[in-house]
């Protein structure tokens, strides 16, 4: 029971950032870069959350900045988990010395710290959302593709495997029809946790200020706030509410992951009652 | 338990390994455009005559084409030379080394209670998974872990440091140090709050694992044989499921432990912690290829023994795992 | 085969670390907590005399050595003269000097009583060697020297610096920073590898001695044989604070004695604190929207001047929350003072429909929905370039603003960030607009209007501005030491730039300075003194009895 | 006096959509010598009715009834008490050799934990046990192989090792869990020779699907349909003359008699018929066998059979 409900509030959550997210020129009262008003006013009826430094308004501010955050974590997990899905299944089906040397390379590419490598690769091209989350799929999936390769490997010896190669199915289709599916509950959860992880590093990232300073999202907001004087300020309403934001739905996206885990591996809640 | 064929041909592909991934930093990093010269001779005057500029790049040798900066990279490093950073005109290795101290001061006691108190709860909370304190911790792990760590580290510093006071805003050590020396209590009360917070990040994940590893465990046939011969709980649990449960946690620590080579940025940002993280993003921000180099080294020498080492203890401790075998 | 002699140990492992843990963690919260209200209520004893003074980062007190970087650590390096917010110089190790006609051979008389802090008496060979060695080993900061043929020296107390070419502005030069500070010739002899020398000792000539380096504090203590002005402080401690937060919070415990930088925000909020003194440096930074003159549409001289009038300077300072709108063609009033020319100053005041006026008359249309159309019709759009990591908040303020205003007038404006400064230089060059900060010390004096010169030295500048009777106006600056002749040309040259536009300058910045006033006075030296560190405030400093 | 009575027992498990009775009212009575088949298709509860008498099933099961075992209520002894049971007095032999052992343990350790626990064998004392128990037990160069790890035998191998740990302390009652599971025939029937010689002055509760193996071990049997005994009876007439029609069913599906499968599948746990269990399969069933329960009564000689047709 728990767990259902769990699922489904955090579904319910995550449907209402992205319900904020493309309604935002709706929701958000102001533009995200707008001057509106004084600097460092706190909040009132006319601006919701205050006003930052530059005096623009936090909520506006906040709700734009869904956008970018959102498309940091989704986007980038998105291509992480279809790479990885693509490769660990082609490697596993096929096997033998393609196999063998894509798990050589793999050897020798995870001794690189991903954090640093992260932000050289974004070096070649601006910083912006985009590069950055394509270039965080990329490098996440190095580690997927080992996570779905062993159980791709393990379905392509399976007697039903067998059975549709002997009935001349082709590769592909075995592939796409076959071990596929079987493998989508593995494939979704990781989706879930690796949106989790590259939303919450995607806003790190824009935290410690390694990318585009201009663009508003919440990373970029509590690094404002954070180096702006909001702590010795005291003023919570401009650091407390991007950070509220990225706490939420990391903790949805989280509680998401761990319920599907273990409605799909049941195991994993034994005497749960 | 060791074949020696096994593990010398094992030594012998991480040495390989490590090769092909110092080549690949170096290519990626020389590749990256800017230059430390370009960002050094910018930031001091916007009028520089070109043969000065000329100059310098001589004298760094960035003059000469990729491939043959990385023949005298690879020669300086086979002779133990890992070069001068370019922004302190330091040797890189002791450089990194100071840095690094400071670092490991947070993250080896983090990392080590980390990956006790994570084990410990979770053998706990595996082995009574389903009970309403297992429940409790469970989710409160979740909880914490889903929050990110600088934000965590931000909220600690605000209420501890800035409202309570209990703690110092960061840096190393109180001024006391310039008379008397560096006193390792007065270290550690600095170091205190974001040990305490590394150790739980590192403890959450360990958790983590260790609960999903020792369900699987207790869901096995042979916990029942053993608790049919009459063995006690505690019994099972010590002499049966921990083993077989630690299993999939000895590649994971290690690899935590080789991890704290890097630091953590984030802790570092928000207590004043100037570590070996924050070397790695000036010298990124600074082009100090040298520099990253020797971090991009050290942590390729890291990660790798840390395979190695974890393949060998996993072989110790699964009597299934024939080295040489597979 | 024994299982439970096994099973014992195991357990008894366990909980020994168990136990070791609970026990460590009792301890470090009971005495956390212990030395938590220690340090929150102390307060350091007046009888130390040591100043503490915050540092952003640690690079920023980790020194290799003079000759690398140049006067590091502060205090303890003087260079032959020291420089003056307001352009003029003050003496350092040179008491005075002479400058030929031709502004080509320098002749500096040196103090006489200096010495090193080793003892060794400092000479003009001390100077002679700081030139020819940085030039032989091509250190970093030779290029300083480069227009530099030879040092002489006739006697110990006098050097004379003969120039390769006529240059006016070489005092500026040399003092400005990075500038060249003088390094010990005995020390240094001996070096052979200069750029992989890691100095330790640090022996200078300066009011401070280096005493040492450790765990983020650097101590500087007073040089008792120094033969200026003694310091009053004994010493001077530097220490880490990444976060400027924590420095002003630590500023607030006693912690640290002063804090610079801090934000209009913070300043309000200090305000009224017990022994808390806050005083403010005017013009340390000046911002200007320039424009590329090599890129369309910032290559017409009429939409140059609509967009001068169309940047809100006061709307902009107002968000800074310090500083005043600078209304001249580049120099800043309170700096350049007589080399403003008063003629070009308030001629692009903001005025949206003059703006509108100019562009219409330089055949620009709006279309129905507002957007701005160049004469041949196509819509305007503009791309700032940012350098992500040199920006601050200063700028994304301005560009705010002018994507409010310039939006009004029917300009699309966006920006795109850049991580690298070689990047940005290059997106700089490819775009019409960019947004400059500068160092107000260059904006002083008429060397400064160098910038939109072209010369044989400097081929190009970031404003792809070329003028042959500008450059041959500067060029005659650089060739004369005549004050007279030099602001007659001055002025010419900005009623060149007025007409011609190829920036606008916006407004500065102040840096307002924190520090407890029941530890130190005389923080507060002029105007001229602009970093807390700076040698003068350092020595200036009066202990609180 | 029977060696374990139990009466009445019923096991039900607990779980999010309601409670799911498995084993319903069971009597049961093992003697002492007596070696008791429990036969059934998968899914009827044999499984459980052997770890419920073990109290080894998951803490949301919920047990009634009694069990005496020497006059004791196993189902209400204390868990301590139960630890003294277990192994010393009832021992079983798991099913499943390939996950029943330990796989980071030695065999001879794991053989030696039981003996370590219930006996005071230790040192050498306990060495020479084990080795005469895998001697026993026909595995060769003992010594040799109580050093290696489960993974390293064969299949029979192992099961010899599991009946070894369960033989160790020399139990009352043995309780095998399907013991042949997953070996090939040739080694099936080596092992159940070898069954039969170790047990063969024991009491064993054997439960299986296997009709070779419980005709080859057991001197008793008991049918098990759907949480319920629905005949037992001696072995050997049990199998001559079965009585209950799903008996009758289950020996004509046996390979040897021709393999005729019953028809339809058992009911699930929890979705039983009213009336007599059997009967939507039943190819004798008669009207009123879809509403009246029929009850385990006595027939004959010492025999036992739930079904309407013999009231």
């Amino acid at each position: 029971m728990t767990r259902n409900i769990l699922l489904r509030v955090s579904v319910a959550i995550l449907f209402l950032y992205f319900a904020v997210a493309l309604l935002a020129p709706f929701i958000a009262p102001y533009g995200a870069t707008a001057i509106v008003g004084a600097p460092l006013q706190p909040p009132d009826s006319e601006h919701l959350l205050g006003t930052n430094n530059v005096g623009q308004d936090i909520f506006s501010q906040l709700v734009y900045g869904s956008q970018v955050t959102l498309i940091f974590g989704f986007c980038s997990a998105l291509l992480s988990v279809s790479i990885s899905t693509c490769a660990g299944i082609v490697l596993g089906y096929y096997g033998g010395s393609v196999d063998e040397v894509v798990c050589r390379v793999l050897d020798v590419l995870m001794p690189i710290p991903i954090f640093p490598l992260l932000i050289v690769l974004t070096t070649f091209f601006n910083p912006g959302v985009v590069q950055v989350s394509i270039v965080m799929g990329v490098l996440g999936s190095i580690h997927g593709i080992r996570l779905i390769r062993a159980p791709a490997l393990s379905l392509a010896e399976t007697p039903f495997i067998e059975g549709a190669k002997s009935i001349g199915a082709s590769d592909l289709r075995i592939m796409s029809r076959h071990i596929l599916p079987n493998l989508m509950p593995i494939v979704t959860v990781k989706f879930v946790t690796a949106s989790q992880h590259f939303l919450v590093m995607g806003v790190g990232l824009s935290f410690i200020g390694l990318w585009d300073t201009m663009t508003v999202d919440w990373g970029s907001m509590i690094q404002n706030a954070y180096s702006g004087g909001a702590l010795s300020l005291g003023l919570w309403w401009w650091i407390l509410p991007p950070g509220l934001a990225v706490v939420g739905i990391s903790l949805a996206l989280a509680l998401a992951g761990y319920s599907l885990e273990e409605s799909f591996n049941p195991r994993l809640e034994v005497n749960r009652i | 338990m060791i074949d020696g064929q096994y593990l010398l041909r094992r030594i012998g592909y991480s040495g390989a390994a490590f090769f092909v991934c110092v080549s690949i930093t170096f290519f990626i990093l020389h590749l990256m455009p800017g230059d430390y010269i370009t960002n050094y001779l910018l930031s001091l005057s916007n009028t520089l005559p070109k043969e000065v500029v000329a100059q310098f790049y001589q004298q760094y040798g960035l003059d000469r084409p990729p491939w043959e900066q990385y023949l005298i990279y690879i020669y300086n490093i086979l002779q133990g030379q890992w070069g001068y950073s370019y922004q302190y005109g330091l040797p890189v290795f002791p450089l990194i080394m100071e840095k690094l101290t400071w670092s490991l001061v947070i993250l080896l006691p983090a990392v080590l209670f980390g990956i006790i108190i994570g084990i410990v709860l979770g053998a706990w909370s595996g082995w009574r998974s389903g009970g309403k304190k297992d429940l409790a911790l469970f989710n409160f792990m979740i909880v914490f872990r889903a929050i990110p760590e600088f934000w965590w580290a931000i909220m600690a510093v605000w209420v501890f440091a800035f409202s309570l006071q209990w703690f110092p805003l960061g840096g190393f050590s109180s001024i006391s140090v310039l008379d008397s020396g560096l006193d390792p209590w007065d270290v550690l009360y600095h170091a205190i709050l974001p040990i305490c917070l590394m150790t739980s990040f590192v403890a959450t994940g360990n958790y983590y694992v260790m609960r999903n590893s020792m369900i699987a465990v207790i869901g096995e046939d042979y916990i029942t044989t053993a608790r049919a011969k009459g063995l006690d709980e505690h019994a099972v649990l010590w002499n049966h499921a921990l083993k077989n449960a630690l299993l999939p946690m000895v590649t994971m620590t290690t690899f935590q432990v080789a991890g704290i080579i890097m630091g953590n940025v984030f802790i570092e940002t928000v207590f004043s912690w100037p570590g070996i993280g924050l070397l790695t993003t000036e010298a990124l921000t600074m082009r100090d290829l040298p520099l990253l180099e020797g971090i991009f080294l050290l942590d390729a020498l890291m990660t790798i023994g840390a395979m190695l080492v974890a393949d060998i203890l996993v072989s110790y401790l699964d009597p299934r795992i024939r080295m040489g075998g597979q | 085969m024994e299982q439970k002699p096994d099973l014992k140990r195991n357990r008894i492992i366990i909980y020994a670390c168990l136990c070791i843990i609970g026990i460590a963690a009792i301890c470090v919260a009971a005495w956390g907590t212990g030395s938590g209200t220690a340090a929150g209520s102390v307060t350091k004893t007046p009888s130390t005399t040591e100043v503490i003074i915050p540092e952003d980062s640690s690079s920023s007190i980790t020194y290799s050595s003079n000759m690398q970087k140049g006067g590091t650590p502060p205090g303890v390096y003087q260079g032959l003269v020291i420089k003056d917010l307001n352009g003029t110089f003050d003496p350092a190790l040179a008491e005075s000097w002479d400058i030929s006609a031709d502004a080509k051979v320098w002749t500096f008389h040196l103090v006489k009583d200096a010495s090193w802090s080793d003892g060794v008496p400092f000479t003009c060979a001390d100077v002679k060697f700081t030139n020819d060695y940085m030039k032989a080993n091509n250190l970093t900061l030779a290029y300083v020297l480069h227009d530099v043929e030879t040092v002489d020296c006739p006697d110990d107390n006098t050097a004379v610096v003969t120039l390769k070419t006529s240059y006016s502005g070489f005092l500026d030069q040399i003092s400005r920073q990075p500038g060249i500070t003088i390094s010990p010739q005995h020390i240094w002899q001996n070096i052979t590898d200069p750029q992989h020398y890691e100095d330790n000792q640090f022996i200078g000539t300066g009011p401070f001695v280096f005493d040492q380096d450790t765990a983020g504090y650097v101590r500087l203590l007073r040089n008792d044989a120094y033969y200026g002005k003694k310091a009053q402080v004994t010493g001077v401690v530097l220490k880490v604070i990444t976060n400027p937060d924590s420095q002003v919070l630590a500023l607030k415990n006693g912690e640290v004695d002063v804090v610079s930088d801090i934000t209009p925000a913070v300043a309000e909020s200090l305000k009224g604190e017990k022994n808390i003194a806050m005083y403010t440096i005017n013009d340390t930074g000046a911002y200007e929207v320039a424009f590329n003159l090599g890129q369309y549409p910032s290559n017409i001289t009429a939409f140059r001047k609509a967009m001068s009038h169309a940047v809100n300077r006061d709307l902009i300072s107002s968000l800074f929350g310090t500083g005043r709108p600078t209304e001249t063609t580049f120099l800043v009033p309170s700096l350049a003072g007589s080399y403003v020319n008063p003629a070009d100053v308030g001629m692009y005041n903001y005025n949206l429909t003059e703006a509108r006026e100019i562009l219409k008359s330089a055949g620009f249309t709006w279309d129905n929905e507002g957007t701005l159309l160049s004469p041949d019709g196509k819509a305007v759009t503009l791309t700032i370039p940012m350098n992500t990591l040199s920006s601050d908040s200063n700028i994304q303020k301005i560009v705010s603003v002018l994507k409010n205003d310039w939006g009004t007038l029917g300009i699309k404006v966006s920006t795109v960030a850049y991580e690298d400064k070689k990047q940005y230089r290059k997106a700089v060059g490819a775009n019409a607009v960019f947004i400059d900060s500068f160092p107000v010390t260059l904006h002083d004096d008429a060397d400064a209007l160098s910038d939109f010169a072209v010369t044989p030295l400097q081929e190009t500048n970031y404003y792809n501005y070329n003028n042959a009777r500008y450059n041959a106006l500067l060029d005659s600056i650089h060739n004369t030491a005549d004050q007279q002749a030099i602001l007659r040309m001055a002025y010419q040259l900005q009623d060149i730039l007025a007409e011609d536009i190829p920036t606008v300058p916006i407004c500065t910045s102040d840096t307002i300075v924190a520090y407890r006033s029941d530890r130190f006075t005389g923080w507060d030296l002029g105007p001229g003194y602009y970093t807390v560190t700076d040698p003068r405030v350092l020595t200036n400093l009066t202990p609180v009895q | 006096m029977s060696l374990l009575a139990i009466a009445d027992l019923s096991v039900q498990f607990e779980s999010r959509s309601g409670t799911v009775p498995v084993l319903d009212h069971i009597d049961f009575a093992i003697n002492t010598g007596e070696r008791v088949a429990l036969i059934g298709e998968s899914g009827c509860g044999k499984t459980v009715f052997g770890m419920s008498v073990m109290r080894l099933l998951p803490s949301n099961a919920r047990i009634t009834g009694s069990a005496l075992y020497a006059g004791r209520d196993i189902l209400r002894a204390s868990e301590r008490e139960m630890q003294q049971i277990r192994g010393k007095k009832i021992a079983m032999i798991s099913q499943n050799s390939a996950f029943a052992l330990n796989p980071v343990l030695t065999v001879g350790d794991q053989i030696a934990e039981s003996l370590t626990l219930h006996t005071s064998c230790r040192g050498e004392g306990l060495e020479r046990e084990v080795i005469r128990l895998l001697t026993s037990l026909g595995i060769e160069r003992p010594k040799e192989n109580m050093q290696k790890y489960p993974h390293e035998f064969s299949g029979g191998m192992r099961e010899r090792i599991l009946i070894a740990m369960a033989l160790a302390c020399n139990p009352d009652l043995v309780i095998a869990d399907e013991p042949t599971s997953g070996l090939d025939a040739l080694v099936k029937a080596q092992t159940l020779r070898l069954l039969k010689s170790v047990m063969q002055d024991r009491t064993l509760l054997l439960i299986t699907h296997d009709l070779g193996t419980a005709s080859a071990l057991a001197s008793h049997t008991a049918v098990l349909y759907a949480g319920e005994i629905v005949e037992y009876g001696p072995t050997h007439e049990l199998f001559r003359h079965p009585m209950h029609p799903y008996t009758q069913g289950l020996l004509a599906s046996s390979p040897s008699a021709g393999f005729h499968p019953i028809p339809g599948m058992s009911p699930a746990p929890g979705q039983v018929p009213h009336g007599c269990r059997f009967c939507p399969r039943c190819s004798s069933a008669m009207d009123r066998c879809n509403s009246t329960h029929p009850s385990l009564k006595k027939s004959g000689n010492n025999r036992q059979v739930r079904c309407l047709r013999y009231d």
